[in-house]
């Protein structure tokens, strides 16, 4: 019996109910057509998630099309729950990021938590062993009580749910900017490995087999906020008020262990999770994508509380739940597995040739589509784009130039600067080292993994500096994707392909859209240059707040090939007596730079330049010479320029160093122009070292006195103690967090 | 001077992850008759006394003890002999 | 030598303590689940870390009412080595094979680095690879590892040097610098710092190498004839 | 069908690191005239009836839901109307 309450198609369109779930006149009349009749309430309710900038990339697809994904190494590109590359001997990387920005504001634990929780089941659903997470982080500046709160909260909300679920944290980036006060963007990042013979995919093939519902029971968790207002006719609606996610870790490492005991048994058809707009997507896409439909009977659904209607069910999200297809008649060897870690499995439905989905609830037919239209006959929009006047101005500026009286001060404001301080009280609170694969923990450029019973490793990094991008964003999407090929590179890695997770505000603001545009066009043309095509990512899009966009915030999420473990790298020094080299030569580049962000207290004017090819060129030398066994350490330099990099490369062991700089003192000690290194080569390796990297110029010498010393022009321009150096950088953000609003 | 029984509960509809292992464990142990289990905190607060107690523990409930967004909160007020 | 390693749901360092006894060690060991196993024919029993029942209620509380629990109990009173380690450690605590409970960190956080760590006792089946008063280094990884006793316990632990590990920086809070204590009989051994995750030099640390090998030598010394 | 309250605090002389940290944040919030503060647990057990309800209740609190060496505990038994 239908719920009485349930709103009538005739109200839907009169009351423009869709409205409210966040469907245009047009998508409304668009899904009348396609079903010949007017939905009803379950079925605009499946729509409406269906056709959201989440499931549908309704606006982002255009874009998303530009990016170059193919590649000898690809075996599974966007699509699926995570992209897939070869890494040999018959084994692949499995990786994605996503996003969980909004949860995140709202309850900065769970958010954060569940946004873990989620993009491990992507992971895992593919077949793979879940080995490491990243976290890519932005935050309002630290000063501000509530941005404090929510910096700590989603710190701990990652932590809390990756250790108990055993797979380490390993790397992550974490800035701070006014840009985020109201908006934190909170990306998680998960890697798995996996052999090529047990690669899933999510389809539902096989007219008659079953769909099996596994894991958490369903409730009432975030069916989303636009369905509340559309409630209000109900005298229920105090008791449906939609309620935060709250994530089961326990309850995931036991689907993470069941899954991938399910995945070697030859009734598994296809599997899938339910991510966002749980099972309605998952169900439909994976028929979709097999070419058939499926039935469900909404009554086997589990559920966590009492009368939920199909609207509820089909729209929450409940967190640990997946979806299974299994061989019909094989139901009980499923259900076997599954016991054995108290997990429940339940046939909820049926694959069937006619490619429609139909849902069944108490005797009645709940919602009848076709299949297609909620995945495939999603509209698609071309949003327009126009040239911001802040782009204008900031492209016809001279090129800033700052002045700078005490330099060793000036270096110790920089590495307190929270964006480039040590993120220890971040990582510590991570379990890095679980699995005991992690060879490079937090801290160094990238982190790398061994890969068990072989000599290979992978190293992986988040990176994406967002004022660059701001500023320019066909610039700062090269330079994004750049960044994370030079520390996948430095720690001795050939890059093997990215996953991005693009946060940007809305994308119906010409002006956004055009920041989306042409940083997605700077990003693709670097990944053709370096040879790294995107085979996952994520969208998230309308963050803004009091009316105001994010910063663009494209992030790259990286992972990179170790061949042999003996060439794994770090970024610190090693020995006493090495040499120190600098690639590249410093220009005078500030805009966006972390000096002017604390000489002038805003961003602006125009990003470093980057040359592609330059970049390319000094990356696969680098890498050469780092396989010919000649490289101590490399670091990148970036934010806070050379003098920061070169104080970073000493922390690790507290070296001192002696350094000479010729040339602009301001540009050889705090530009951020790209493409530049930090080397250190033990002197017996020099003849070598310099043979291969003929660009490399030597500064200096690591010792072991602890002492900084930095001359430029042949004049002492900073002398002082590494370890006043690594103080001010180690202590920055405890103090910040500590320190009383 | 007082203490202040400060009872936080989830709200009702949020998942109780902890809740649910505590009650498996329990009928796993032969409690049957366990059907449902919410874990909650309980804090006891020893403040000075003063006019407007009351206020003040709801203000120190409203932005510390209870997170709004998932949790109710309820309070008893004692006397506290010295 | 022939390994336990039990797994409890949730527990997620199972693995690494297989590998830290099969290629650190080039010992047996097998994986057990919790339900299902008998481990009478084991020579040594290790409750790994991790989140066993996701370590809700108290840390190791649910896992410590498990029937497997009756099985350590029977192979600590045959004398077999069993080592608890993080989790594994809260799990003896809570099933009262060692005394004491757990608390959380003091600061109030999850902490994951290297921590150096005294070598107290040398003389037990766990330790005697290391030197008395030596100093190590081990991973820890715990959010609830501040070990309590009463004074009358930790004077007991004291006389009879029960204290295995000490920390020389206390990050916890833990009770006497507490990080590894074993029974009176000296046959049970929990620890929270984790020797299963430095076994290899290439992870940066091998030093808990030597306690899996201390195991073996005691065995060797007790079994030889069997062996 | 019985709610069983069981209210589960650290034994006097355990030092109470939450507790601890809860206060100092009370303090820093202004609320000057709090003096300590204790964490405990609070849960809600629903029951169905039986004759020896407490004793069921006081066997569980000693197996699992307290650790008599550092908590105590204590409970209420309500009725429930259906
Ligand atoms: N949120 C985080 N989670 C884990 N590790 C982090 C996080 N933020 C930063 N780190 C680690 O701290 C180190 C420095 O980070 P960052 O300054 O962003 O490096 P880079 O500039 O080389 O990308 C890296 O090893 C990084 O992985
Ligand atoms: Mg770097």
């Amino acid at each position: 019996m239908p719920s009485m309450l349930e709103i009538s198609p005739e109200e839907i369109e009169h009351n423009r109910i869709y409205a409210e779930m966040g469907l245009s006149d047009q998508e409304y009349k668009q899904v009348v057509s396609l079903l010949g009749r007017r939905p009803n309430h379950t079925e605009i309710g499946l729509f409406s998630v269906m056709w959201s900038e989440h499931c549908s990339y309704k606006n982002s697809k255009p874009l998303l099309k530009k990016f170059p994904t193919e590649g000898p190494q690809v075996l599974q590109g966007p699509g699926e729950g995570a992209g897939i590359i070869d890494i040999g001997d018959e084994q692949a990387v499995v990786f994605k990021i996503e996003s969980h920005n909004h949860p995140s504001a709202v309850e900065p634990y769970q958010g954060a938590a569940t946004g873990v929780g989620g993009i491990i089941r992507d992971v895992f659903s593919m077949g793979a062993r879940p080995i490491a997470l990243l976290n890519s982080l932005r935050f309002g500046s630290l000063k501000h009580p509530r941005i404090k709160y929510l910096f700590e909260e989603v710190v701990r909300g990652i932590a809390g749910y990756g250790n108990c679920v055993g797979v380490p944290t390993v790397g992550g980036e974490v800035q701070f900017d006014d840009a985020y006060e109201g908006n934190p963007l909170v990306n998680a990042m998960c890697v798995g490995l996996i052999d090529h013979k047990d690669i899933q995919k999510g389809i539902a093939a096989g007219v008659g087999n079953t769909v099996m519902y596994v894991g958490a029971k369903t409730g009432r968790d975030g069916i989303h906020g636009a369905t509340f207002a559309s409630e209000e006719l109900s005298e229920e609606a105090e008791s449906k008020r939609p309620s935060v996610q709250v994530g089961d870790p326990f309850m995931e490492k036991l689907l993470i262990e069941a899954c991938l005991e399910v995945i070697h048994h030859d009734a598994l058809i296809g599997m899938q999770d339910m991510g966002a707009a749980g099972l309605t997507s998952s169900a439909s896409e994976m028929a979709s994508k097999a070419g058939t439909g499926m039935e469900m009977n909404l009554d086997h659904i589990p559920q966590r509380e009492l009368n939920m209607s199909p609207y509820e069910m089909m729209l929450s999200e409940s967190q640990e739940r997946m979806l299974l297809v299994i061989e019909k008649g094989r139901e009980q060897e499923i259900r076997k597995i599954f016991e054995k870690y108290d997990l429940e499995a339940v046939a909820v439905g049926e694959v069937i040739e006619e490619r429609r989905f139909r849902l069944f609830h108490k005797g009645e037919v709940a919602a009848d589509v076709p299949v297609d239209a909620l995945a495939e006959d999603a509209p698609v929009y071309r949003q327009p784009s126009c040239v911001p006047e802040y782009f204008k101005e900031f492209q016809a500026m001279e090129d800033y130039q700052s002045t700078i009286e005490d330099y060793e001060k000036t270096l110790i404001d920089l590495l307190k600067q929270p964006t480039i301080a040590s993120k220890e009280w971040v990582y510590d609170q991570y379990d890095s080292m679980v699995q005991t694969n992690t060879v490079v923990t937090p801290g160094s450029d990238a982190a790398v993994l061994r890969v068990r019973g072989t000599k290979k490793a992978l190293a992986m990094t988040t990176d994406c500096n967002s004022r660059y991008i701001y500023l320019d964003p066909e610039m700062g999407g090269k330079i994004a994707v750049a960044e994370a090929a030079r520390n996948i590179v430095c720690s001795g890695a050939r890059p093997l392909g990215l996953t991005d997770g693009l946060n940007f505000g809305s994308p119906e603001n010409p002006e956004i859209f055009w920041q989306m545009e042409k940083s997605v066009d700077g990003m693709s043309e670097a990944c053709e240059q370096l040879e790294a095509p995107v085979i996952s990512g994520n969208v998230s899009l309308y963050n803004e707040s009091y009316g105001k966009a994010i910063y663009p915030t494209p992030i790259v999420g990286m992972v990179g090939l170790i061949e042999d473990t003996a060439h794994i790298t770090r970024s610190d020094f090693q020995r006493s007596g090495d040499l120190i080299y600098v690639i590249g030569k410093a220009q005078a580049e500030f805009g966006g730079s972390e000096l002017q962000g604390i000489l002038e207290g805003r961003h602006f004017g125009k990003p470093p330049h980057i040359d592609l090819e330059v970049e390319k060129k000094r990356q696969s030398h680098l890498l050469t010479a780092i396989q010919a066994g000649v490289v101590q350490s490399a670091h990148d330099i970036s934010e806070g320029g050379l003098a920061v990099a070169l104080a970073e490369s000493l922390f690790a062991q507290e070296f001192g160093c002696k350094v000479e700089l010729e040339g602009d003192t301001a540009a050889e000690l705090f530009a951020e122009t790209q493409s530049r290194f930090i080397i250190s080569v033990s002197p017996e390796k020099q003849k070598e070292w310099e043979q291969l990297m003929t660009e490399a110029v030597l500064i200096g010498r690591v010792i072991d006195d602890g002492e900084y010393r930095l001359n430029v022009n042949g004049q002492p321009i900073i002398h002082t103690v590494t370890n006043k150096l690594k103080d001010a950088w180690k202590g920055a953000i405890p103090c910040l967090v500590k320190s009383k609003a | 001077m007082r203490k202040v029984k400060v009872y936080i509960t989830l709200k009702e509809g949020v998942l109780d992850p902890q809740g649910k292992a505590v009650k498996n464990s329990l009928n796993t142990l032969d409690f049957g008759s366990v059907n449902e289990v919410r874990v909650g905190k309980y804090m006891e607060v020893m403040m000075e006394e003063s006019e407007n107690l009351e206020a003040q523990v709801e203000e120190m409930c409203d932005k510390l003890l209870a997170n709004p967004v998932i949790e109710d909160y309820s309070y008893e007020i004692e006397e506290v002999i010295a | 030598m022939k390994f336990a390693v039990v797994v409890f749901p949730g527990s997620n360092c199972d693995r690494d303590m297989y590998h830290a006894v099969k290629e650190g060690l080039n010992e047996e060991a097998d994986l057990v689940w919790y339900l299902d196993a008998d481990l009478s024919s084991y020579d040594a029993i290790l409750l790994p870390g991790g989140f066993s029942y996701g370590d809700y209620l108290r840390s190791g509380s649910i896992a410590s009412t498990s029937p497997i629990v009756q099985q350590i109990k029977k192979a600590a009173a045959d004398k077999k080595p069993v080592l608890g380690v993080c989790n594994g450690f809260q799990i003896l605590l809570e099933s009262g094979l060692l005394p004491g409970a757990m608390l959380a960190n003091r600061d109030l956080k999850f902490m994951c680095h290297q921590e150096e760590l005294r070598v107290e006792n040398n003389k037990t089946m766990f330790t005697s690879e290391y030197q008395k008063d030596g100093l190590i280094h081990l991973p820890i990884a715990h959010g609830e590892g501040n070990y309590y006793c009463d004074d009358a316990t930790y004077q007991q632990l004291k006389d009879n040097e029960q204290i295995v590990f000490t920390y020389t920086n206390n990050p916890n809070g833990s009770t006497g610098d507490i990080a590894g204590i074993v029974n009176e009989t000296g046959n049970v051994l929990g620890m929270m710092p984790h020797p299963e995750r430095a076994v290899e030099s290439l992870l940066g640390n091998a030093d808990g190498l030597r306690l899996f090998q201390s195991i073996l030598t005691y065995w060797r010394n007790n079994h030889a004839i069997h062996a």
